[in-house]
């Protein structure tokens, strides 16, 4: 089948940022993106789990979006003003979709 | 004396104490036993619900007490001056850095919403009676702490700006909103609401508390497995110090407006208690390079366990020694 | 009308309705509080099982009546020719295309089973009785309205095929399942089942339900947040007429069967209240392309709280009145 | 036999059974009705939770009988024995290979705690009394079954290595810890602790197993629409005819041990029911290879069916008559 | 370790739609994939959350397949299939899998 | 902006495993990975759902680790010292991150 070239940016963040993520990408004209629930994790600051946590101080989630190649940098710039100060993850991986006219 | 360790004792041998300890326990043996996260959360509503609405219900029942604006305008004074009694205490006891030592002051000057529950269902297996309305007092304490706090840190540099969204995020948190909402509620469909569903935010309330904390305590155990290594002997005193002050504070308070006894012993657990729910999240927003394991093991790991076992039944004793009730 | 007025305050002043009315408030003031969705999943279970076993407790002690068939066929047929009528009305009254006003229409045909809930517990503040069997006149009104709707749409071209896996989901629906199941239960075991288990589904019934509507308050303002540009003025008008309309259908079939004041009051409700649960789903298999902003906003944000504030007080009055129950 | 028939008659028309009936119907029908994990999980923990506490206030009240250590020591040597006699049998009757067949047994040596609740409910409604202890005897159970199953396993070759971490999961498994944390909080706060909690942990407890067992009925669907090719008639015939040797073996003991008629039954049921929590997990830890659809659509869609259903009033029976009670 | 090239497919798809994605999968002789939550997203059709519903309508599922690179072209047939009418989202990226007979 | 190269390895294990997969990374001097739920899935050991489950036998989550390609060997021989015996898929995919200095 016919696809076209497009990144796929992952940015891992606190929960509580993350509505302050998706208006910066909103912003940066990013209008796609999916949020997957994170269960736990580990990094720099220890390891974590949301099992019992009521408080969404610690609890991350998952941004995903799909964007055309050329995208990319005004939406890096958009991630990483909020990324910046807060502990995070954001990683950009080639890939092919199907019917790129939606993105 | 004897009455602190005869209440003492009682207090420990209560269903919901020992429930706590048993999640400590497990999670200090690391046994896999934990809640989910929506289970956890959706009893934190009820629990928020249920002790909103019971104190409408109960202002509505007993009227307006001339000191209700006058207690509600006190915890906002405690709330938001706590946090520098905190700061100075942490820069005697503890070698915290500014942005570490704020985002753990703020955590003292608000409140822990299950230490004030906790308070409650210790007053009324004594048979104390207290004002309806300190649940409202409660609320009006959770966000002032934050600003103060926020207010200490910028004091030595770098700008803490306050965007429009976090205020709307501290004042429309929704512990704040349900717990005030559910209070409006109760006031205004009063004793005849209450009857309409007492079945389910009175009796089965103290049942619920224990599993929230057998849950509180797997994650406070969590946290002090893990988090061990950063309480070092000056924040543990801290941790046990701070409550006490701030009780002591509470009871200033109280007695300035007359409270009765039962609501002496909450304005001091108000005072005693360290948020762990709303502040830490705005903490995470505002002041992100602060370390989250400090003021969370601290909250949840030292003070909390130490008001629910210790705490509350010196407050008891005090409070009706003082008041005389 | 004064009785109008005086139920509506009566009803608009229960715990029930001010939990959704501090939901939806909420969720306009932009709070982030919120009910995990395995809570509200859970919560909805509990009603479906609790208002079916009960309903069918009912139908063991009174006995089956003559009626029950008949009105089990007459809701079916309310639910098929309903969406008839709301296709028309939002053809007068909108500018919504084939396959969105299909859409909607399906929704109005069909029910919604927390506005039945709201209703038995109106009726029974008010001290109506009404057939038990009435709760599996709603599950039987769930899914015919869906067929109607689907033929509206196909006339206007396009296949909309119904395949096997369609028809499957449509009618052994979760809700409908547990619905017509727990009643099939309350029937078997009758009083003896319901005396084991009441302090389960009486009890805290109202109160569970308080919390439901909190979230449904949250939801229904979220939709309203994002998607109020689609409700203009004309969709409004029919969020509010249809209803009415749909009321007034139930009342001529309520008349018809010769159903209590309290059984006319629920096929008023049925007739009145719009799915939000079993047929958006549908839709989004059956036609994507309609827009679901349109029709769940329309659904939760509109006709829902009108049923619920305004819609009852109304229907109880005008079923009295006519039934002179 | 009549008796029997009578006894079965009345526990299959319990709203506890049908809704199990209800759940495994929605679900072999392909219905979309489905309980969320968490939901599941909450209710799982609620029902630990109280029958310990229950347990333990019993003890607490009634004093420890000296048959207490005898039990809990029986309790052990039968889970520990019992999965030999599985083994043996599924020698006999399956085709089973080495490690699937050490799977199977040691999830029959251990227990199902919702089996045993159901028992409890089916004594309570027949005026029964039993030991309250019985629930520790439960725990104990638990995981002695694991380990000889693994020795069953590692006779045959292959290094079947039991990391301490592994010992761990399995002696601090969630669900041990909870029966035997929450026992220790019943008995520690006694029919006090009880009065305070009653209303949580008494009243809705057989609602709460209602909707536990709907789930357990729709998960148990679920795994006999894919798992029923790998149930052959063997394997089937070992799912029903298993259960009634570890409850002959379970009335032995009783016997032995001169436990009333109430505990009779208890024992018998916890030798008659297959876990399906604790065992499973070890079972993928340790013994990755065997097939997970085997032992659990063997324990969860065969015996836990057949005990609730034919098992628990033949035990009952059967019980009444020996002991005389 | 010795890794085989794959492809990585990660279908965003609408909850209602799950089984029948899966369905078509299978018939195109896919029979691995993971289901993912999704708690929330964006898109034309609007911002929506998993929060508090108890309606499947709002709600997506990510279907993440791995398979040997020749088969990609009948898995992306199979899902277009499905996804052509209804909202959703497919990318796909080359990966390096462990065990490569698995697939 | 500035971005490094990297790789995502995404282990998809059986929940009994996790916090074994996750000891054994740490070992293998990985401390950064963030952890998914899953919510079922299909393989050639069946079709498996989480919803209504109580154990935890029958589940998987997904563990996700960002590190610098030389470090790829170690963690996926530690990756696969547990997963071997046990069932589970292991991908690894080129990406970029931001902020290599984390990692
Ligand atoms: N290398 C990594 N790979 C995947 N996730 C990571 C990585 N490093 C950090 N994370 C995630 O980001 C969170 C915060 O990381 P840190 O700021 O290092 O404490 C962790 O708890 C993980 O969920
Ligand atoms: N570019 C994208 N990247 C990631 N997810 C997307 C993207 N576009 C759409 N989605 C997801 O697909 C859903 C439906 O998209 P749409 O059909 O554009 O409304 C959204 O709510 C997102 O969850
Ligand atoms: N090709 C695949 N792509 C994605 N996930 C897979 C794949 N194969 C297996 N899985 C996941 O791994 C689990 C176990 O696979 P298996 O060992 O093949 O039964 C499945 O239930 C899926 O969740
Ligand atoms: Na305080
Ligand atoms: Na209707
Ligand atoms: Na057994």
């Amino acid at each position: 089948m016919q696809t076209h070239d497009a990144k796929r940016v992952e940015i891992t963040i606190e929960a509580v940022m993350q509505s302050r993520l998706t208006e910066a990408l909103k912003s940066a004209g990013v209008t796609g993106f999916t949020i997957l629930p994170v269960f736990g994790g580990s990094g720099r600051s220890g390891e974590w789990s949301r099992s019992g946590q009521v408080s969404r101080a610690s609890g991350m989630v998952q941004v995903i979006c799909i964007i055309r190649p050329e995208r990319l940098d005004a939406l890096l710039e958009a991630a990483f003003a909020v990324v910046d100060r807060h502990i995070g993850v954001v990683s950009v991986t080639n890939c092919q979709v199907l019917r790129a006219e939606r993105f | 004396m004897d009455q602190i360790l005869s209440l003492t004792a009682d207090n420990l041998l209560s269903p919901v104490i020992l429930s706590f300890a048993l999640g400590l326990a497990a999670s200090l043996a690391r046994s896999d036993l934990s809640i989910p996260e929506a289970i956890a959360k959706g009893m934190s509503i009820y629990l928020l619900f249920a002790i909103g609405f019971k104190g409408g219900v109960s202002v509505a029942s007993h009227g307006i007490d001339a000191t209700l604006g006058l207690s509600l305008l006190t915890g906002v004074l405690l709330s938001a001056l706590l946090p520098l009694v905190a700061f100075f205490l942490l820069q005697v006891l503890t070698d915290l850095d500014r942005l570490n030592a704020g985002a753990v002051a703020a955590h003292y000057g608000s409140i822990s919403i299950v230490t004030y529950v906790a308070g409650t269902s210790v007053l009324e297996s004594q048979g104390l009676i207290y004002e309806g309305y300190m649940v409202a007092v409660a609320a009006a304490m959770e966000a002032p702490a934050i600003l103060s706090a926020l207010w200490l840190i910028s004091r030595g540099g770098g700008d803490r700006k306050m965007d429009s969204d976090l205020w709307r995020e501290i004042i429309l948190n929704g512990s704040i909103v349900l717990l005030v909402g559910s209070f409006a509620i109760g006031w205004a469909t009063g004793e005849e609401g209450l009857a309409e569903i007492s079945s389910f935010v009175v009796s089965p309330f103290k049942g619920v508390l224990c599993l929230f904390l057998l849950d509180m305590g797997i994650v406070a155990g969590r946290g002090l497995r893990s988090g061990s290594g950063l309480i070092k002997p000056g924040l543990l005193a801290f941790g046990v110090l701070m409550p006490v002050l701030g009780a002591s504070a509470g009871l200033a308070c109280a007695l300035l407006l007359g409270l009765s006894t039962g609501g002496t012993v909450l304005m001091m657990v108000l005072g005693a208690s360290a948020s762990y729910i709303a502040v830490p999240a705005a903490m995470r927003v505002a002041v992100p390079e602060a370390n989250p394991s400090i003021y969370l093991t601290l909250s949840l790991g030292v003070t909390f366990p130490f008001n629910l076992t210790l705490g509350l039944p010196i407050y008891v004793a005090v409070a009706r020694t003082v008041t005389g009730g």
